[in-house]
């Protein structure tokens, strides 16, 4: 077997090294009746050609997004992953190193990890930033617990322009503790009150920008309100190439930003792996979930970097600890960074500018198509669409032609029969003329 | 050369990503438009590639070496695996694309939940977890669902102390109060140890097995059988489950749940600290309240149930833990990793591990301190009792390891002995390779006892960076770049 | 632009110190007549994503052979690339270096160099091997040329069944040094007869194998003939695999082995780059064309790698070097050497040996179509059949139903009437048995 | 960690490459079969990819730093050029297929071959040649067949000095006698000197241009004029290109033939050593004999006119020069790299270049000797007189670089002067680069006028490997492992 490089004779020899009569022997601690069968239900072993071709195979069961005009987001975007991004983390010795605790032969990720902590908290407008959580929105789950543990109150209040799913995690991770997550109907018009619904009992208000139907708000009065009720502003976003463009959530008075980072670190995926961002004023560092990066000094007095504050942490404090996350999501970070580093203050800001530019094209050739209404007044690459039909079996009628239109709000809102006809369209660099083309000739179509 | 900060580069106009040129246009930002720049430096494309290429020698991976981590199983990382990942009908998938058009990425799920299924004997598995720990929280959040279905209100975990961290901190975070169960002088834990501690407020015990010792326990089938007795759940830690894949049915354990890292016995490469992914396999006690999403296979073909609300059948899941689908990159390198191995390279490779730990284990016996008595799993551990008098730390003893070309093993950890030193070092490396690292290990612990403790402060010498100060780092956080004040 | 690093300031900064004006004024020795008009009629510069549009479009305008059933080959093979192979030579240390002439700095290149004359070495059966030529056919003229340097004689004789290119290639390397190259008629039918042809004036006579039309033959009784009359042998080899399930060239007494070793290196590519194996007995040594790789020792005795014998390159010999050749095929060389040692002596062997139980298969599922006879009594992976078609027309045919069924020997031989209904059908690990039964199918319906 | 040579690993019966198992056959290999093992070693992946991952980081390349190698045109090779290289329609194509299922690679190298003859101005290219030297070959036999065709047997060509020493080697190879030009004073050829030894016996002039000085040829227009006067044709070397690409139109220069090195103007990776691509352009005169095979573009489509006897109009090939239909996979990469250009950038490419050698030129002609008057071209030509009296060599100079992390710059090259130091920075360096590149060199330049020989002679140091034994690897040539005798 390939990856295995014990011979026969290599393992005649350790046996007799070790004093044992067969591999066996050295499960004797092993009760016989929990030993597997000799025939577990599953093939054998397969060439490489063979595994490239079934995993081929699957890949062909796909409609993929290239091969398609695809206007879908959703919290998920397509960006062009410029090729040195993935040539650079396919390199051995980033993609096989462990948790760079080892710092003397670890400064490669530990560099890449304080480059993009510095990144996060510049595009955040943010103070600190940590060096990544699973993804969005788990950082938003944790984000709450955190503001949990800070103001030790035990009600959340996530507002309706919150992805479903990070609302629905952050529930998920807090119910069993005794928090109440209250999260508000989808706000697909964009005129949630926020303000008139603070409180005392809060430890927090999650909002996100640009919001799950594309909507972009101001919440510097919102913070203000919050803050006054001694409560934290948590701002999500799943969009993080919208920070390029728009004020940043810092200068809006929030406490900590979450987002998925995904867009800028990684193909669509089918939505895993993500990476999720972490940020938050510097006075509450120490209540901060995650792994974080610092500087430091080596003994000849070379600056060099060092994971730390790990007294935070699990494997410190055990119980005690801020979370119970490890493993996180370095190696997406790294892409995360690498990218944020090929696009630089130019390239960040004049692709969020040239996003919102093709939206904006796409939402005028949109509204002017018999039967569609734009929604959303306010938007970054991705907006919300209503028409007199099922947006479920008109985004089915048009991937038949191989337009994949957008998501439709029923898949997370079944419940809210008012947005049926609802469809969220997000349009990035990756839409060509001819993809929006054909979504305007498709839904003409399929609306008529 | 030293590599600057990407932040110390020039800052100017440059950039490696060309955008089009835009045409003047309305913009629908509400006002919201950005007024001030961010602040990020330009580099060109050359410099960019130069920058990562040189941060990346500044790494040991397990492509460049040995890399004898205990209780995190750096094994090779197929490179077929990325190539899988990298093909457009796996990465160019959206994960809200009509479940029509995706109908190969939810087969692939649902293979690699027959794989799962299969190798441990359990009924139902949840993929989402994305990491070990995430894996552990979905275990105790089904545990604290099954209990408030069942209408009790226990109140706490049990964990031995020899535990990963993650354990009591993944109780804690579910609201249970964590009580420690001792550790045998063998290392084990006994059942009679956790029938002392059982009793109505117990909702579950979290054992790791084979444990951080390396050990397998000897008892756990007793240990289940009195768990579920006093009406409480089995969680098996399953992050050392590569020493016995394809050869224990965990099921028969008696186990209720336990994580599977795909980043450790199914071979996603650990990237410098992630993306892992820990699917959770459940008892049929449990199965009920896996999280969504998941996989469902009907006459119509595949379907995905992302919505508590759309749950059928006995189905009551607690909720979701993630966003999306779980880490489906992930997948495919997993259940490409383990259509490449089949049945029987997975019986192997249990059998290698175990064989080259305890190859290690019996190699270095004699010159450093064993901590209990084998044979041991698929890593061995050993105490400093050997740097007895010698002015040797293992902390010492691990950095002079790195001048020989070495990662060094797990240090000081599990707290269960005094300094340890936790080797795995994975079926992928030869015998050969081991020798080599055999040699330097007795060669080193040879100058200790030799007297030469100046030798093992010094270490590193060899490397960019030699020791870190890492409570400065502590007690003055830098943990970002910022300008220079002019 | 993306790949210039200089910006407006440094660019004025710079002209500055020189005491420039501009940087045309740098140009001042270039005559005016001489200038580009400002409109040079090519496109201005693109982004990433639509220079990977562009390319991404004209490579759908190709079949791509995982696209059909291929049986193609005629010198150019497929066979399955290793995904860590290809991940290797990206490798930026591999990919982006120069030729090793700074030893020090270049001992993983030179290494690799090393280990490959080793490897081609032991294939071939030879004693030395150079560091890789720039592909089989200019290998075979550069042999043909060390020929001539030794025996000072001005005639070659090159058997029909060797590949139609490395003969045209020899006979183009040598008409203007006056040597006379004879190609002899193709030789479908594996019958020629050398021995009868070999003569004192000879420098060599080069023969294949297997041969172009897929025949294997011993050829020590012409090596015998050959050396008696004070020529040399060469054997050429444009299938590098076969060499891992047949008795070697060195075995059979040749004296200059010449290979293309695409197949073990790179996808079939559209044939090139390739990679020139070129392997002699060591007598010849100083009259062997190309850079070697020698081993020697560094200041402090370590062993280590050099350029070495460059006496009888260009850089030192100008006018007297046994050849022109500089930039050579390293990349491919380490690819080439890489999937050896990937391969190893059980993945050679054995791949060889199942290439040609795949290809005994299909010759006898081919036999069995009406209509059809396989020329080749012996083969390794490749084998000629006849029908009464034009089998030009029949590929064509086929092709439109995605089975690209072999290589018409016509493409080669237009003239040889006698040849018109020959196709070349290659057969290997690539094939899966739907290809063969695609193939079966199709050539049925189109000879009935 | 040393790394052994693969032969070193211990023999077994292992592999990276498993095949499948093979049902019993009866072959069809006429008594053939190879008896005896071939003798390679049995490496597992996993050995195999730490194996080429240690020897990679033995390796300097572009990535890694600057490489001011003169004449070699170091520059950055984009990343996107591989990915185009291996997209599956580009890469899994046959040359043998039929035209009508590659018409898409035919297409690709009819654009590639209009770039080229629009940015030379010249009306043919034959793209075949596999590098430069084998461009040059198809220059002097298109050469050799158009006196052939004229009826002519003229025996002598013209080559400088100051030429790459595959000119001559070329001229030699098509049997030409090589005479001589002298260079002048200034570093540049005359048209005086040229004419001095043109006659009726010279064939043709093989001139480098910009030179390997780093100068352009003032007089070339006037050399080419008296040349054509004289019934001769003017090959000039190419592989300057970079230095005017998308400024000068070569047609005007009155060039008949020039290679143009992919490898080096249009960014194709030099890999450790080839494969280059040498595509040549030729005037009208010389286009007729211009080798197969080349791309017709008619009505139908794209053809491609592989054998001499199809050639059809003028058309009078002088036959083939390699297998199949050239370097394919490096038009691939150059046409990606042109596009990305454009005009305007290519135009900028060839300033910045210009700009980078003369900044290099002025930055350090007060501590260097500069062997001639500039402005220079794409690179600056020191020589040793700056080393006179310190006992360090250009050798030694350059390999002191090695230790502040540098790839040397070429020595001893071009042989017009003494001691060469020739220095090509590229346009990919940043001036930031280049500064601290040149603090380098001064800085070395001072140490070596300070009298410390012995620093130099010693270097370098930090390498994997200091100074190697030349000498004995020419004396007593090892070109191979063989096993250790038992």
């Amino acid at each position: 077997m390939r990856f295995l490089p014990l011979t026969a004779d290599d393992r005649q020899a350790m046996l007799a090294a070790i004093g044992a009569e067969s591999v066996d022997a050295l499960y004797r601690d092993v009760p016989a009746a929990a030993r597997h069968p000799e025939a577990i239900d599953l093939p054998n072993q397969k060439t490489e050609l063979q595994v490239e071709r079934a995993m081929a195979a699957l890949a062909a069961k796909n409609l993929n997004c290239s091969q398609a005009a695809a206007f879908l987001g959703a919290g998920n975007y397509r960006h062009h992953t410029p090729a040195a991004l993935d040539y650079l983390i396919q390199r051995g010795e980033f993609l096989t190193a462990y948790t760079p605790y080892q710092p003397e032969i670890a400064q490669g990720t530990l560099q890449v990890l304080f480059e993009f902590q510095t990144q996060v908290a510049l595009m955040t407008g943010m103070e600190v930033a940590n060096a990544s959580m699973y993804d969005g929105a788990t950082a938003c789950a944790e984000a709450a617990a955190m503001a949990q543990r800070i103001t030790k109150r035990k009600k959340v209040l996530v507002s309706g322009g919150v992805h479903p799913h990070f609302a629905d995690t952050t529930d998920t991770f807090l119910k069993f503790t005794g928090v109440d997550v209250e999260i508000l109907p989808p706000d697909a018009m964009g005129l949630e009150d926020l303000i008139g619904r603070v409180d005392d009992d809060l430890a927090c208000v999650i909002v996100q920008t640009p919001g799950f139907f594309g909507h972009l708000k101001d919440f510097s009065a919102l913070a203000e309100a919050v803050h006054e009720a001694g409560a934290l502003l948590v701002v999500a976003t799943t969009e993080p190439l919208s920070l390029g463009l728009l004020k940043t959530p810092g200068e809006m008075g929030a406490d900590i930003v979450v987002a998925e980072g995904q867009s800028l670190a990684l193909p669509a995926g089918f939505g895993g792996p993500g990476v999720g961002l972490f940020a938050s004023r510097s006075k509450y560092l120490r209540q901060m979930p995650g792994r974080l990066c610092g500087e430091t000094v080596d003994v000849d007095g070379k600056r060099g970097f060092v994971l730390t504050l790990s007294t935070r942490e699990q494997h410190i404090r055990r119980e005690k600890a801020t979370s119970n996350i490890c493993t996180n999501s370095g190696l997406v970070a790294t892409a995360f960074s690498i990218h944020m580093t090929l696009l630089g203050e130019k390239g960040f800001t004049g692709l969020a500018d040239y996003n919102h530019a093709r939206a904006v094209e796409a939402a005028r050739r949109l509204a002017a198509v018999p039967g569609v209404k734009v929604l959303s007044s306010t938007f970054f690459n991705e907006f919300a669409i209503a028409f007199d039909a099922s947006a479920a079996a008109v985004v089915e009628a048009l991937a038949a032609k191989n337009v994949l239109a957008g998501v439709p709000a029923s898949r997370f809102y079944p419940t809210y029969p008012e947005l049926d006809g609802v469809l969220l369209v997000a349009v990035t660099e990756m839409n060509s003329d001819e993809d929006l083309d054909a979504l305007v000739a498709g839904l003409k179509e399929v609306l008529s | 050369v030293e590599e600057r900060l990407i932040f110390e580069y020039d800052h100017h106009d440059r950039t490696a990503v060309d955008v089009p040129a835009i045409e003047p246009y309305e913009d629908r930002l509400g006002g919201l438009r950005r007024t001030g720049a961010v602040g990020l430096p330009g580099l060109a494309e050359p410099q960019v590639v130069r920058h990562y290429t040189r941060l990346s020698q500044k790494n040991y991976g397990i492509d460049t070496g040995l890399f004898p981590l205990g209780s995190c199983t750096m094994k090779y990382n197929p490179r077929l695996n990325e190539k899988a990942a990298r093909m457009a009908g796996l990465a160019d998938i959206h994960p809200f694309q009509p479940v029509s058009t995706v109908q190969g990425a939810l087969e692939l799920m649902d293979t690699l939940s027959h794989w799962l299924k299969q190798l441990t004997g359990m009924p139902a598995v949840a993929l989402s977890p994305a990491a070990g720990a995430h894996g552990e929280l979905c275990g105790v959040m089904a545990i604290r669902a099954a209990m408030d279905a069942r209408g009790e209100n226990r109140t706490t975990i049990l964990v031995p102390e020899s535990a990963h961290g993650t354990n009591p901190a993944t109780a804690a975070i579910c609201g249970y109060v964590v009580e420690s169960i001792p550790a045998e002088e063998s290392g084990r834990v006994s059942a009679e140890a956790v029938k002392a501690k059982l009793g109505p407020h117990v909702a579950a015990v979290m054992i790791t097995n084979p444990n951080t010792c390396g050990l397998f326990e000897p008892e756990m089938i007793e240990i289940s059988r009195i768990v579920h007795e006093a009406g409480a759940y089995v969680y098996m830690d399953g992050a050392n489950f590569n020493a016995v894949v394809g050869r224990i049915r965990i099921a028969d354990l008696g186990v209720d749940a336990m994580h599977i890292n795909l980043h450790k016995t199914f071979s996603t490469p650990h990237g410098g600290g992630g993306p892992g992914s820990g699917p959770t396999v459940l008892s049929a006690a449990l199965a009920p309240y896996a999280p969504v999403p998941y996989v469902v296979r009907d006459d119509k073909g595949f379907r995905l149930v992302e919505l508590e609300r759309d749950a059928d059948g006995d189905a009551k899941p607690f909720g979701r833990m993630k966003g999306y689908h779980g880490q489906f990159g992930m997948f495919v390198r997993a259940l490409a990793y383990m259509l490449a191995l089949g049945k029987d390279g997975l019986q192997q490779v249990s059998g290698d591990a175990v064989l080259n730990a305890n190859y290690l284990y019996a190699r270095l016996a004699d010159v450093l301190s064993a901590s209990f008595e084998g044979p041991v799993m698929h890593e061995a551990l050993f105490d400093d009792r050997f740097l007895k008098d010698t002015g040797v730390t293992t902390l010492d003893f691990a950095k002079a390891l790195i001048d020989e070309g070495y990662h060094p093993m797990t240090m000081y950890f599990p707290l269960v002995v005094h300094g340890a030193l936790l080797m795995e070092p994975t079926e992928t490396e030869s015998k050969a390779a081991l020798d080599q690292f055999i040699d330097a290990v007795r060669g080193l612990a040879e100058r200790a006892k030799a007297g030469d403790a100046e030798y093992f402060r010094q270490a590193p010498v060899h490397t960019p960076r030699r020791r870190l100060d890492e409570t400065l780092a502590a007690r003055k956080p830098v943990l970002r770049w910022t300008p220079p004040e002019s």
